[in-house]
């Protein structure tokens, strides 16, 4: 049956969340845009390990949920939770200590054995590099096996949550003449000798979160680090194949990026909202465009973008729970929320003129985070480019 | 939200999924191909609406008592089927769905003698047109605030006078739904109500009208002056007009969605097949990404549609989606009319393609609140 | 001295041919779109007269002006004529007997002789092909030279006036492996035995001009009517040149097809501004944002892109009176111009409800007619190229 | 408009041109390359006031009996300016300005006694800061219906109270124009009027206010409680609102128009230097249609500036034409402040560049209301 309210328990873990952001995340939100320092803000440490009681007592539950049928399972969990802390700050959730990005990565591939020997997972996940961007084939790390280690050279940049993690996911290509199939990833921990934090940026907004560069010199690290299958693919439709497989993390990973942008949108909405109450005006959702005032009719385009997006993002979830391929829904989904929740962001700062404007609210701090979900983990263009081919069929060398 | 709160899903019933397919098959079989020669020729195919009594729409929300099937009103199969026969054209599925929402509206909100009318008016082997008549002519209409008029008598008679405008089948009606601010004897407004009547009472004239696009269909002007009711003529005191105005905003997003994923098919396969500078026009990134966003926001606002009415099919609450959905529909629509002529450049500017008519029926959507309901 | 106000005589020739306009066009403005009958409005034969002989008595003024110093010359008055002609009606406008396309083009290069032979022109252009849409280079028609006379062969498609006009300017390819640098363009009568109008298309809108499919087999015309010079440009850059050559005429049609699309736009502006003003709305310019109803800020948004528009028209056509290079502002003034005036004529019906989508009115005519504008002379597409290359100093290859 | 009308041209005058040249010298060199080290110490560079005295920009207006060049007021000229400055950095653009907008103001608007003081204070060899306080905290803030009001007394002084905004120097102007509702003894409005005052008054409370952008820019709240002006501290009844209004729309539109320019031309070099997926991402039509666009609507909105400011140069009405300039620059800036983050991907995110600068910056735009006059 056609419906798209989520269930009792997904409401329950917005309310939740809405509750840790607005008590844990709200509080400390303005301090740690102000103070963009290296080290972890303090108070993550003890919201981060009431974040991951939850998500272990609620992942109890999702093991009851039958396995049959429609399934509103982990993918759409996390989506809806991620909103909700995005509601409350994209900076400090994406530095919240035990939600690295690399941690599905490493938890979907390694063994029990290696799960005990890494301990507690707080890994980043280091892809771009200086001359690649968008580019995630042409990476030019290498990964090269010495004996029984693998060793790795080369640079990363925009790696989230690299300076303060305590391992690093790296992408490296086995042999840079192979292109896509060669491209693996390898599990490194913090220490490692070779592996150096040598910068973190100074950002237009997320700076409660850090984002680094770290070089690999002659890095290395165990032969059971590789994250997956060893193999390069031989023939060009297995390379194509197995570099998918790398690029598929993203149809997981994408509609979650997109809800970041659902929440951080839905607080810029809700503050903006909140500040025209004081001056008399609400929405009825109900009067014609004759009837409406310039800020109201706004307003109502930003909700029903918004509105759009957010369902986006729902369906792309809900496919991967449910096993459908969901690559074109995951680009559309962040190709959509990206844009909406920069361009709602800002439009909130200019509806709320001066206080906009101002540090002594929020919203500005949401126009300046939500730019960058519109180019993480693939670019509007990059998500356009995903979308295109796939409904015309065509290939990257056709499409480019 | 109650505790039983049904799961996340955007899979059809096994019944809705049926029905598509009936739907889908009849879009593509009796309307798109027709489509062209019906705008050309400014009137519906000789046998058009008699075909779609095979549908059995009209049969589907009257009870098993009045000869219906019984199945109630059900929202999401209504936007359904909708979204699938617009596919097929704008004009023809406004035909089809006109005497539908008459039907729906009656069931929802008449008495039972207006139901049993109904069904005997409309039911029938021959297809029986019948509107609704809420739009008002002018630069704007609020359905809360109408210009026509239906003054209560002494005797609980009505007289109904006023204007109204783009109005499916006009004199050619069964029966009319005509939407009035119904004033009572002692002066007072009771509101927006609706009013069941037969478009060959005295003081009932209409004009044929001409628009930009929905060619085919044959709208009127209506002039109600001085048209006398009887006292039962008004639908039923717990009419709730924003309930209806919301059902109505699916039905009209509905009709979006459908015409929408004609331009995005269509403009598909062209932009691949045609060749400029050497090569498919869709290896273009500005091309390519126009697609793309087409796409995009179709699937978007289908979304939002569904929403709204799987919210009106269960009870909740659908205004704010409605509205929202009804809004981005008008929105995206506009875009998606445009870029499809655009993506076809001189070729889509003729008449030898059928985007230049999805740009023309998609500019009604901001007016048509009021002809559909979901 | 900067001053971006038209000077007296322009003002005077838009007041002209407003009147012209409201007096001449307006009042057969519906009755030729519901006709889209294939020969001329009869009413137009008159009408093309007085235009004639108006223009013949402005153009006697110009010569007057000074030769030096800074110019408002031929360029910035048909543009200024063509932005109030089409006010009036752009149909009509196309449609007007003594204002073929081709006319500039036979003009700027044929002989007393050839001018006194040829007679009155009337001369459509024939550029497009089915096969090559907006890429001009790739024409398929072509030219060969049999003795005395060109023989052309090939097929024209969206030529505008191609069925009514008296001649034909055609463009064909003396040697198809040769690229743009073969491309001449060649006088035909009407009559010429082996041209035949095929085919005379229905369209969206400009229904009161007609656009035709003309076909060239074993046509023969005199080696005289080769306009320009004949020959093939033997390298590379003298090729590009020469292509360039060809393409420079759209620098000046450009700005002036851009005017099309600032009258539309001003017509349909004017329309709405006469019905909101029974409504008792009237745009005073004054309030901010937050004073605005949802119809007078967007009346204002495009009020701002119709101004931005016709200021970039009228630059495009400054530079060509006063001999600078204007290639990318034309293009600018082409792109700007026609998607604005699609825009604002379909935001104007969407603004008028029920009136703006009425035969009643003419503001759904006016929106039918806008589409074309941002498509012919070159697509919205097609210009963005233009600009994007010289901005960026990218060749054809490069950017494609 | 007159016989006399002159012809359209888009040449500045001889003089125009050298100013420009020493503007866009002093932009280069003293101001873009400092911008971000002042973003980031939220404080203009030491000796950049300083620097700009040499400009001359504030002696210009003033009549050469008081000590100025007696240029009269040039609208078109300072429009230029301001453009040019901007494109070195708009915080900074705005300290210099902020001076002569009190200037120009009060050169057009104030008593004799007021030139002079004005001229006195603020055409020195040291910078001296000044202002203009219009703007009001809050949502939205409407020029002609002021809640800072200025109470006539009987002894015809007024009292001035009432809370300002984003005030540049605050307690370190030497001056302030701070405008008000004036109120007669008898309690009627007099409409928005201007009081020049020293900021050192009894009454007067400054606190320094944070931005999302303009961080070098010393802003301050201010709060007036009664603070005791002389009877002739207001401006000349002949005072116009609207006039005055257009001509800071003019002046904040032209600080967009420099701060695109900016954009611009540093992305055009980014695109066609960074490569991926095996060329320049200018080859790209998304990225290069990007560029495009950019370039388009930033002529048009020059050209828009450069009309309303010709016409109030001309003593023509401009106040249709500086309202859209602004409305547009408005639009444009934001578009561009953007789109020029998103060419360069996560490297425009990070402070290593100066696109996020500029995306914060123009922002501004909207807000900025009376701080700059052309």
């Amino acid at each position: 049956m056609i419906n798209l309210e989520l269930p009792k328990d997904l409401q329950d873990l917005t309310g939740l969340m809405r509750q840790f952001s607005e008590g844990g995340l709200r509080p400390i939100s303005r301090k740690y845009d102000s103070l963009e320092q290296k080290e972890l803000p303090e108070e993550l440490v003890e919201l981060g390990a009431l974040l991951k009681a939850g998500r272990s007592s609620s992942s109890k539950k999702e093991g009851a949920s039958k396995p049959e049928g429609n399934r509103n399972g982990n993918n759409m969990r996390m989506t809806v939770a991620t909103e909700a802390m995005c509601w409350g700050d994209v900076g400090l959730f994406l530095a919240m200590p035990t939600i690295g990005l690399g941690n599905a990565a490493v938890e979907a591939v390694a063994s029990d054995e290696q799960k005990a020997e890494w301990g507690e997972l707080f890994a980043a996940m280091a892809i771009t590099e200086p001359g690649c961007g968008s580019d995630s084939a042409n990476i030019k790390t290498t990964a090269t096996l010495d004996g029984e280690e693998w060793v790795l050279n080369g640079e990363k940049i925009f790696v989230t949550d690299g300076y303060r993690c305590r391992q690093v996911v790296v992408w490296a290509s086995l042999d840079t003449t192979m292109g896509k199939a060669a491209i693996k990833s390898f599990f490194v921990p913090k220490g490692t000798p070779g592996m150096t934090v040598t910068r973190v940026e100074h950002k237009l907004g997320i700076r409660a979160s850090d984002t680094a560069q770290i070089v690999f010199e002659n890095c290395r690290v165990p032969k059971a680090n590789l994250l997956g299958n060893p193999e390069i693919a031989k023939t060009a439709e297995a390379r194509k194949k197995a570099f998918g497989g790398v690029m598929q993390t993203f149809d997981n990973t994408r509609p979650i990026v997109a809800a970041q942008a659902v929440g951080l949108a839905r607080a810029a909405l809700d503050l903006t909202l909140d500040l025209l109450k004081e001056q008399g005006l609400t929405l009825d959702y109900s009067k014609n465009y004759h009837q409406l005032s310039a800020i109201e009719n706004d307003l109502y385009g930003l909700e029903a973008d918004w509105e759009s997006a957010r369902l986006l993002v729902l369906k792309a979830a809900w496919m991967a729970d449910n096993r459908q391929p969901n690559s074109m829904n995951a680009s559309m989904s962040k190709a959509k929320a990206g844009r909406m929740g920069n361009e709602v962001s800002l439009k909130c700062v200019e509806i709320c003129g001066q206080l906009g404007y101002s540090q002594a609210e929020l919203l500005e701090k949401f126009a300046r985070d939500s730019k960058i979900i519109d180019i993480y983990e693939g670019t509007q263009q990059i998500q356009q480019l995903i979308i295109a081919r796939q409904i015309l069929g065509k290939n990257s060398s056709e499409l480019k | 939200m109650s505790e039983s709160a049904p799961m996340f899903d955007l899979t059809p019933t096994e019944e809705e999924f049926m029905t598509r397919e009936v739907m889908r098959r009849f879009a593509a079989e009796e309307m798109a191909p027709k489509a062209r020669a019906a705008d050309e020729a400014a009137s519906l195919p000789d046998d058009f609406l008699q075909k779609t009594v095979e549908l059995g729409l009209n049969f589907m929300p009257v009870p098993e008592a009045l000869g219906g099937v019984g199945a109630g009103h059900q929202p999401i199969s209504n936007t359904l089927t909708i979204e699938d026969l617009a596919q097929g054209d704008m004009s023809m599925a406004l035909a089809v769905l006109a005497p539908l929402a008459v039907i729906n509206t009656v069931m929802k909100w008449g008495t039972s003698a207006q139901q049993t009318r109904v069904a005997d008016t409309l039911l029938l082997d021959q297809f029986a047109p019948a509107a609704i008549a809420l739009l008002e002519p002018g630069l704007s209409c609020d359905p809360a605030n109408l210009s026509a008029t239906a003054q209560q008598q002494p005797d609980g008679t009505w007289h109904l006078s006023g204007k109204k405008s783009l109005l499916p089948f006009g004199p050619e009606a069964q029966l009319l739904l005509v939407f009035a601010k119904a004033v009572s004897t002692a002066g007072e407004s009771l509101g927006t109500r609706g009013f069941l009547l037969a478009p060959s009472l005295a003081g009932c004239s209409f004009t044929r009208e001409q628009y930009m696009g929905l060619r085919p269909l044959p709208l009127y002007a209506a002039n109600f002056s001085d048209v006398a009711l009887p006292a039962d003529a008004v639908l039923r005191d717990d009419f709730d007009l924003e309930q209806f105005l919301s059902l109505s905003r699916i039905a009209t997003a509905a009709l979006a969605v459908g015409t929408c994923q004609s331009v995005l098919d269509y403009v598909k396969d062209y932009v691949n097949e045609r060749v400029a500078f050497g090569e498919p026009i869709s290896h273009r990134q500005s091309v390519a990404f126009m697609v793309a966003d087409m796409a995009t926001e179709l699937e978007g606002l289908r979304l939002m549609v569904y929403r709204a009415a799987s919210q009106a099919e269960q009870g909740l609450d659908c205004s704010r989606m409605a509205y929202l959905a009804h809004r981005q529909a008008v929105k995206v629509g506009m875009k998606i009319g445009t870029d499809g002529v655009q993506l076809l450049g001189g070729h889509g500017f003729t008449r030898e393609h059928p985007v230049e008519l999805w740009y023309r029926n998609l500019r009604a959507l901001a007016i048509l609140t009021g002809l559909v309901v979901a």
